[in-house]
């Protein structure tokens, strides 16, 4: 039988394994070397590679970003460890003008093999500056792979890729799954960008679920189960790039899309998917394509108000319905 | 300075930095009591800074501060009932439920809120030093930040522009040797924060961060200067913090248990009282008197947090625009 | 008979009229002093205010937004002038984290009257650092007003809102309309944002057209005017807020839309416009929405590569045609 | 050194800064002739450092730089024809006609880039030197800089962490007293560039900047130290830009014509060859030489880059990703 492990875990082997492997590879955050990282990503890693390839750094985001993407452009290949994402915003600037631009300005004789990790989600009142999520904005700009895996098999899986390749990745753990366990086989696997998973079939309604909405959208689908309702659930794993022709099959199948995403509407992926299945898919729509977000709003810090802003089972329940109904 | 008054400004000193331990134990017992949903950062060892600083200032200054704040709330006037709730999440505390501990906000008394993300305090306070300059007041901006925030650029383009511009700013380096768990002195190379400042062009205070009077007496003159428009300083305060970097996390591998004990016995607190008792300042019947009425105080706010409700859901998206 | 002037010169007014009016107004920038503006924003300004209204700053954009996040704060009311939009990448993390989320943060008790302008667009071989356009990504985060004003009356009309408000308000002046001439009065008004302009009316179709693209898209319906085709375009002039309702009127009465905008098309306004349209008008859509945007790619210097990838006067039209065919 | 070997290096170095006079000079024609499509930053009177560094540089050493870059390509190795191709927008040019002047790439030289935003090359430079760190090579990275970004939050945080892992990086501050018209002594109060190296724990060079073989020493120095593991220096250069800011840019204002003057007679061109020649190093005869090799050069070069074709539109998206 295959053994369960964790998310974090999961993610941790792909790195261990590919440090092994390739010594190019470096990591750098603040904690990641003997403390192990604030969310365990490079426990033990520190004792086997030492401090050149486990670097600890000071509080300088903007810095170590802009170091990393000359690191890259210059033979080794960093992993960004932001512990929470929202650090990244000190160097959009480095990230937006010069790592993502880089192969292309130099006709592609420069590569730029970095991955960007972090956690992100709203949740245990972590407040406006630790609940980010930030994927719709890398999506919008050209030169990012966008990956977000929703379970332990696909974070290995998917990390190693962004591991072996020569793109800038940015690699989104919601901070809700890192606990969770499931099946990860010991043999070496990876998992292509670009293809979605469908994580449940059925033939009324398709449902996209992004990130920690995938468990969600799960529950309100067994329920709905329960009533006879049939819901196909499209977990895109990468948003960048994006499985677009894995969601119109599905819409041709069903005819009603909802997109189910934790951050904000305006300008989102949701925003993305919907305008691509109208322009690529119009005439299979029963309905309009209905998306479900968070709310346009700063991250507020108590229970009560946090729980308002997101997306739960009931209003997905209710979204879902309403989709059937129109 | 006669000895009355002199008497009477120690035990205010040391009545503020027992309001904040207090607030901050209370805060820690809550935390292990499952009533804080957020992350708690306690100010512990370290109360002497915000103490000695907050001292000189008025509501109409404006202090921006850390993840590490509730010191720096307290000290500027926002009431220890005010800072639980808010830990508690609910709809009496400072910011009204919405920040937690890295958001703590209270305009009506100076305090222009703690932040989350490392850095931004200090430009935000070179901001007010330019709004009281050009608006012609004799106010200050006041930023607090960690040995952490040094090295980041927030640091060398504030003090940058305080210095070229002149601006009423106060920049408190709260140097406590770790950032998390790494030390200051891998993160920088050369520890003398001080004579970075006069590298900007402004003077920079070496200061014991542990002794109340002088600090205070460092950020008198600081801020004298800065009101009356000779620019801004730095004050470089060596300290430390004697529980872990959050309420919750572990507190070992990076620092002995023997260098946290040899801290403790320098305690601000602690080492304000003796003094006071040796020079015959004060008796111990004083700091029984305040230890009571801080203990009244602090047990009131616990129980005010306690009984307040949370936040109406319907509100959550309010006050994102001004109107 | 109104009076003609640029559209750079409108701005200007409307900022002399106002820091006239509000001595806690002032303005930051490289070059903004003395020289008065690499773009000619403050010519003539800083012989009336000098230096403390007219900032010359050193090249610390996170620095001096940082700080005029913290003057907003405390009774003053910053002008931070770009000069090029794309420097603004560098204090991203000050506008995401700090500025758009300090009144919700105090819960409406501290304001933040800011205004952040500069140039946006590609153009004149400005290359991959000086062409960015940016506003999907400010649409998509809380708490910014987005203003891109078209032609002169505008742009001194909605200067004069942002002015006034209380909001912080970027505001975006492409590069091709600088010196556009128009008229605009010599009194006192402003115009209120979210509410869109109908440039021309028509009935076969609707064409949203973002800031340069305006011009762009009049030409094309003009010519398509004397083949007998009514095409109806719209400016939403802001796109945060954005003004849905026209456009949705509008598509009640053409059945047909078409956005066009010069920037990337993955979550970017035009898939936000299309998505809205899905989820409110949906019944009305006699066609998909369709979008037409640059090419997804950072800005190529040379003549032969940029003209590629911008939307032009021949791929405008022959968009419409395809919608029209539809 | 010999006296055949002094004269030889001395009389590289001046090849070299003519070359890159040369090719300036061309642009700037080109430039007013319509031939160049976007911006265009000379170098003229500052090609003493690029010069002075470079040639200590191999090919895998790795140099990042600025909007003002063309004599660090041209000195890294770039052809004069590469680099006016490029800012003719042909497909010929280094980065293909993708980048213009301020977009410079050449990774097979060394040239890793100028770039439109002030900053980036410092923290860059950073990584190249942590790379060869990592991969145990003896290679530097090198960024250059103007004093503009030496307030810039980058400068700060780049050296700090060059310092403190001593990477072998060089860090090159081409200060020319302005950055476009706002003056260096307007935007940082102390301008002991070289002082702030050693607040970070570098050795800072204090540099005439319009003195090759100054600059060719320190750099020598400081490039050897790097090499053998003894890590980064800061060198400030202080030299003058005697052309605008970019090419049909305004002049005036913001400084003397007297200024300007000045710094031309100080052109490091001209009083390199006056010292060789009063230093009986070199004669008259050897200038003329190499005055005709360039010409010849240059003039071959904006004649290839007029006659090469623009990239073809349909390749406009190609290499966005590696795959
Ligand atoms: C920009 C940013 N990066 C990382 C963090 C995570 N973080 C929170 S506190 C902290 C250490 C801060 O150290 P210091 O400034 O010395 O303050 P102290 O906690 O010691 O009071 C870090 C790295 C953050 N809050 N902001
Ligand atoms: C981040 C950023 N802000 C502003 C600019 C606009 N800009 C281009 S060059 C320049 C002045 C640079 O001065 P300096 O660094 O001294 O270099 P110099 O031009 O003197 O060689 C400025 C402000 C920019 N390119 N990047
Ligand atoms: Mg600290
Ligand atoms: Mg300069």
């Amino acid at each position: 039988m295959m053994r369960e492990i964790t998310y974090t875990t999961a993610a941790r082997e792909a790195l261990a394994e590919e440090m092994a492997r390739d010594p190019s590879i470096f990591v750098v955050g603040e904690g990641i070397g003997v403390r192990g990282g604030n969310f365990n990503t490079t426990q033990g890693l520190y004792e086997l590679y030492g401090p050149m390839r486990l670097r600890d750094t000071p509080i300088v985001e903007r810095g170590f970003v802009g170091m990393c993407t000359g690191a890259a452009m210059t033979g080794s290949r960093p992993v960004v460890d932001f512990m929470f994402f929202d650090f990244i915003l000190d160097s959009f600037g480095e990230l937006f003008n010069q790592t993502s631009k880089m192969q292309y300005m130099s006709s592609g004789r420069l590569k730029m093999p970095i991955v960007l990790r972090g956690c992100i989600g709203i949740g245990g009142s972590s407040a406006t500056h630790h609940s980010g999520s930030y994927y719709p904005i890398f999506v919008h700009i050209p030169g990012f792979r966008v990956v977000m895996p929703t379970n332990p098999y696909d974070a290995k899986g998917l990390f190693k890729t962004a591991l072996r390749g020569d793109d800038p990745v940015l690699f989104l753990e919601h901070k809700s799954l890192l606990n969770v366990k499931g099946h990860v086989p010991e043999e070496d696997y990876s998992i292509p960008f670009g293809q979605a998973a469908i994580v449940r079939e059925g033939t009324q309604a398709t449902v996209v679920a992004l990130g920690s909405m995938v468990r969600l959208v799960e529950k309100a689908s067994e329920t709905l189960a329960n009533e006879g309702i049939s819901i196909e659930i499209i977990d895109p794993r990468t948003l960048a790039p994006l499985d677009i022709d894995t969601i119109l099959q599905s819409v041709h199948k069903t005819g009603r899309l909802l997109i189910v995403d934790e951050t904000f509407a305006p300008c989102g992926v949701g925003s993305e998917i919907s305008s691509q299945v109208m322009e690529k898919g119009f005439d299979d729509l029963d309905a309009p394509v209905m998306r479900l977000n968070g709310l346009h709003t700063p991250t507020p810090y108590s229970p009560a108000l946090e729980a308002a802003v997101v997306p739960n089972a009931q209003t997905i329940l209710q979204s879902i319905r309403d989709l059937l109904a129109e | 300075m006669s000895e009355e008054i002199a008497k009477e400004q120690a035990l205010t000193l040391w009545r503020q930095m027992l309001m904040i331990r207090r607030t901050e134990e209370q805060l820690a017992k809550s935390y292990a009591g499952g009533m804080i949903p957020g992350a708690c950062h306690t100010y512990v060892g370290e109360e002497a800074v915000a103490t000695g600083v907050c001292a000189h200032l008025r509501h109409e200054d404006a202090v921006f501060s850390t993840h590490r704040g509730h010191g720096h709330a307290l000290a500027k006037g926002v009431p220890p009932r005010e800072v639980i709730a808010e830990l508690f999440g609910r709809v009496t505390g400072c910011s009204r439920g919405r920040g937690g501990s890295m958001h703590l906000f209270s305009p009506e008394v100076g305090m222009m809120g703690t932040s989350g993300i490392v850095g931004p305090c200090i430009l935000q306070a070179t901001g007010a030093g330019y709004s009281f300059k050009l608006l012609g007041k004799d106010n200050v901006g006041v930023a607090f930040f960690g040995d952490g925030a040094m090295n980041n650029g927030a640091f060398h383009e504030g003090l940058n522009l305080a210095a070229i511009w002149d601006l009423p700013v106060i920049f408190v380096c709260e140097d406590n040797m770790y950032a998390t768990e790494v030390p200051f002195a891998y993160a920088t190379k050369n520890q003398d924060v001080a004579a970075r400042a006069r590298t900007y062009g402004m003077p920079g205070y070496s200061l014991d961060g542990n002794d109340v009077l002088a600090v205070s007496q460092a950020a008198s003159e600081a801020i004298q200067r800065a009101r009356s428009g000779g620019g801004p300083s730095l004050l470089h305060c060596k300290t430390y913090r004697t529980r872990p970097h959050a309420e919750g996390m572990r507190d070992a591998g990076y620092r002995t248990p023997q260098e946290v004990e040899s801290w403790k016995q320098r305690d601000p607190i602690v080492t304000l009282k003796a003094k006071l008792l040796a020079q015959n300042l004060a008796e111990e019947g004083d700091f029984e008197e305040i230890e009571s009425d801080i203990k009244a105080m602090v047990d009131e706010a616990a129980e005010f947090a306690k009984n307040s409700p949370y936040p109406d859901p319907a509100t959550a998206t309010e006050h994102i625009f001004s109107v």
